[in-house]
């Protein structure tokens, strides 16, 4: 398990590679991969996190995964600070035995960092700055684990 | 005890973390008591259904407890991802 | 889209650098690697294919997800012929504006992939070859869509 | 019309594909004229509801027609992905 919570970029295919070699035991990888999308004209885009007590957060979520699923490895990598449109905010990455657990898993982790993981995101646009607000549907995502 | 700030609400109180010396019993107390300061405490606090608290950097909510906690937190909803 | 069926093996992460790059629209990218598992003291796995059916079935499948879910860009790459424990069989990748299409789109995919694209698998291990047979699960993983 | 077998089906007949005349009006009759010939066919076609047919290159069924069908496939269940 990888946890990796940072203001440097990182390249989700390096990622993808290092996370998929020579894992003789698991025939499914499922990783997501969030970019940020420049439409709305967005120039940036600005993570705020809660040092500690994201590290803490993001393995919790992790663990649960692990205990819900039969899983080989887990690896997040979010970034926090100033990105621009279409580079990486944030990946998850599954390795299971089965291709139901690796994809199960990778949406339950995504769905638990969405709204209990301490970063908040505030876009710069045309218009300024603005915080983004949670969606009420993924507070609702959750309720489906 | 350390109280931290993110988000809007640290831009609404203007500062990301202060110690506060405070005999509040639960979250909720210790809400009451940082409106009635100032302005824009009153200002951040105005709707706490909008908030969420962490205590000890654990997620909480506004009936708990502080006896004990030595960091408090107060954030909106998350949204990371 | 890009569909790929070779018998070459490919990069799942420089694939996966090469269709997250530049996406200023799309905020999610899920894919999906399959993983030749040596468990069982498997030497090898030998893939046979339709050659044109495969290419149409897997087309009619991928123009299916773009139809059913809001897709910027789908990738399948199958491989065929002989392949050893740990290489890469296949993968999927999916783009979206929002998670929730890029995980069910890849998923729709991969359960199409099993049960409906033309590839037969065979494994070579201590007890010599045997086709892989087709399981329940994945007829019946077809009916949720 | 053309007749390919993949998979065991193709090692049971012992070739993967074969030019065939026939009048067979259906593909459950070109089954029983093909068992009929010999022994290795008998084999392969032995339970057809553990085989598959396509008809140019879809996926189709036993009871469908052969008019027009320049290509016919037979093969187990897929086991792709």
């Amino acid at each position: 398990m990888r946890i990796l919570v940072q203001e440097e970029p990182f390249d989700p295919g390096a990622e993808t590679s290092a996370f998929a070699q020579g894992r003789g035991d698991m025939g499914a990888v499922v990783t997501f991969t969030g970019l940020v999308r420049g439409d709305g004209g967005l120039s940036a885009m600005e993570i705020e996190h809660y040092p500690g007590m994201t590290e803490r957060a993001i393995t919790a979520i992790a663990e649960e995964a692990r205990d819900r699923w039969s899983l080989g490895d887990v690896l997040v990598i979010h970034r926090h600070g100033r990105l621009v449109p279409g580079e990486a905010i944030m990946m998850v990455a599954t390795a299971a035995p089965h291709r139901k657990d690796a994809f199960e898993a990778a949406e339950f982790l995504m769905d638990y960092l969405k709204s209990r993981a301490p970063f908040w995101k505030k876009e710069l646009g045309p218009d300024g700055a603005a915080w983004v607000a949670a969606k009420d549907d993924d507070e609702a995502a959750l309720r489906r684990w | 005890m350390e109280v931290l700030y993110f988000a809007w609400v640290r831009e609404r109180i203007g500062i990301p973390k202060e110690t506060v010396v405070s005999d509040a019993v639960t979250v909720a107390d210790l809400v009451e008591e940082l409106k009635s300061r100032e302005e824009r405490y009153a200002a951040a606090f105005e709707d706490v259904s909008a908030l969420r608290v962490a205590l000890d950097q654990e997620l909480s909510d506004f009936s708990a407890p502080l006896a004990g906690v030595r960091e408090v937190a107060f954030f909106p909803p998350m949204t990371g991802g």
